[in-house]
């Protein structure tokens, strides 16, 4: 078992059902299972997108999501969770990332599954590049709107 | 000797992915001053980037973080994973 | 096909990644997927539960889960959504309802299918009835803190 | 005539799922009282209920709702789904 088995940096894709039915195992105390799901979009600011390629820092990656689901474990009452996040090469509709919480009531497993997302966004050393129709490459800029988007959680 | 990586544009910008450089630099911001003397790249992609992000040891650092023989120094932009 | 055909009662069971993958189905523009699924506790109000058995009202809960579905739509900007909800008898761990829906971002996702949840447990037709191990019957209470999420939403 | 269905607890307490009335009453409300004087458990989950909840055809209805011959009548507790 790695370090943090809650936690999967890999190239390949994943299924939806067999991590759920992993994330539930050995929990029968849940009532709720709630599961985000990235795709690759064919278009990004307003350029068709061939290729998505995903970058990260390995050691540290898998710290800080670690340090992002105990936060969300600390701020609710959780009984587990997991996140995926694939590196490499991805093309429009590909899975890129799976963040999957689950909890006793509905309300715990909404909140911290967003909560995750947002400050994965903006605190997981990720990087993605993209790959036009001709063929030029762009690093993807971070938004704005994700940094509003991990402010909203501040306590 | 510290260890240094450079992630994503600033890899390609730098023209390195990580290097071994002697640890005589008390903050990151010494490091930082030190390494752009190599060139107006370095100068650009470190020194004056408002959006320079730094980690020592996979923890998020700053200028002002000590760092000392042994230390891992990352420096990247914004992240843009998810 | 049937009139509602993002709506599905059925007794069998659903595989989260099949129905992900039909609701993803013809929309290229999707970044975001959220799905809820709800799961049979073994334990309410403090007892150990054996069985829950769901009834519903035929007609009445489709038209209802899709003017929720609708509802959600109007509110947010989604790409697709899907609303699969069990009748008859459960078990613990078993799955009762998913909701899935997909944007082009995850904000969209996240507040529709919390919102399609919160409706769905205080207007649509179904009511459980628990079966305790020594064999006794209940029908399960409707919950003040439900009609309480369900007001967070009133615009 | 109007189609009366009664669910959940409402079906186990008065005995029926559905059954054919004549469409005389003008409003749930009426239909309501005329059911009412059939005992005392007829009495308690409709009339003396305060949670009760009420569809005509397949919409959620309240006891000022008109009724008139052909439509579905429905009475229940409130849902507990999901």
């Amino acid at each position: 078992m790695s370090e943090y088995p809650h936690i999967k940096i890999q190239q390949e894709d994943f299924d939806l059902t067999t991590e759920v039915a992993a994330l539930r195992a050995g929990h029968k105390d849940i009532g709720a299972v709630v599961s985000f799901v990235g795709t690759v979009r064919d278009i990004n600011e307003g350029d068709e997108v061939s290729i998505l390629e995903l970058e990260h820092y390995p050691g540290m990656t898998e710290k800080a999501l670690e340090k992002i689901r105990l936060e969300a474990h600390e701020r609710w009452a959780l009984e587990s969770s997991l996140i995926i996040h694939r590196i490499g090469k991805m093309y429009p509709t590909d899975q890129i990332v799976l963040v999957a919480v689950s909890s006793r009531h509905r309300e715990n497993a909404f909140y911290a599954s967003h909560f995750i997302m947002d400050y994965l966004k903006t605190n997981a050393p990720f990087w993605k590049k993209e790959t036009l129709p001709n063929g030029d490459e762009r690093w993807v800029d971070a938004r704005i709107t994700d940094k509003e988007a991990e402010n909203r959680w501040i306590k | 000797m510290i260890n240094v990586l450079y992630f994503a544009s600033f890899r390609e910008m730098l023209g390195k992915a990580d290097e071994q450089i002697k640890a005589e630099h008390s903050t990151v911001g010494a490091l930082i001053e030190s390494l752009s003397t190599r060139g107006e790249n370095w100068q650009k992609a470190l020194l004056e980037n408002q959006n320079l992000q730094i980690a020592v040891n996979h923890d998020v650092a700053q200028r002002d973080t000590m760092i000392k023989a042994g230390d891992e120094i990352a420096f990247f932009p914004p992240v843009t994973g998810g």
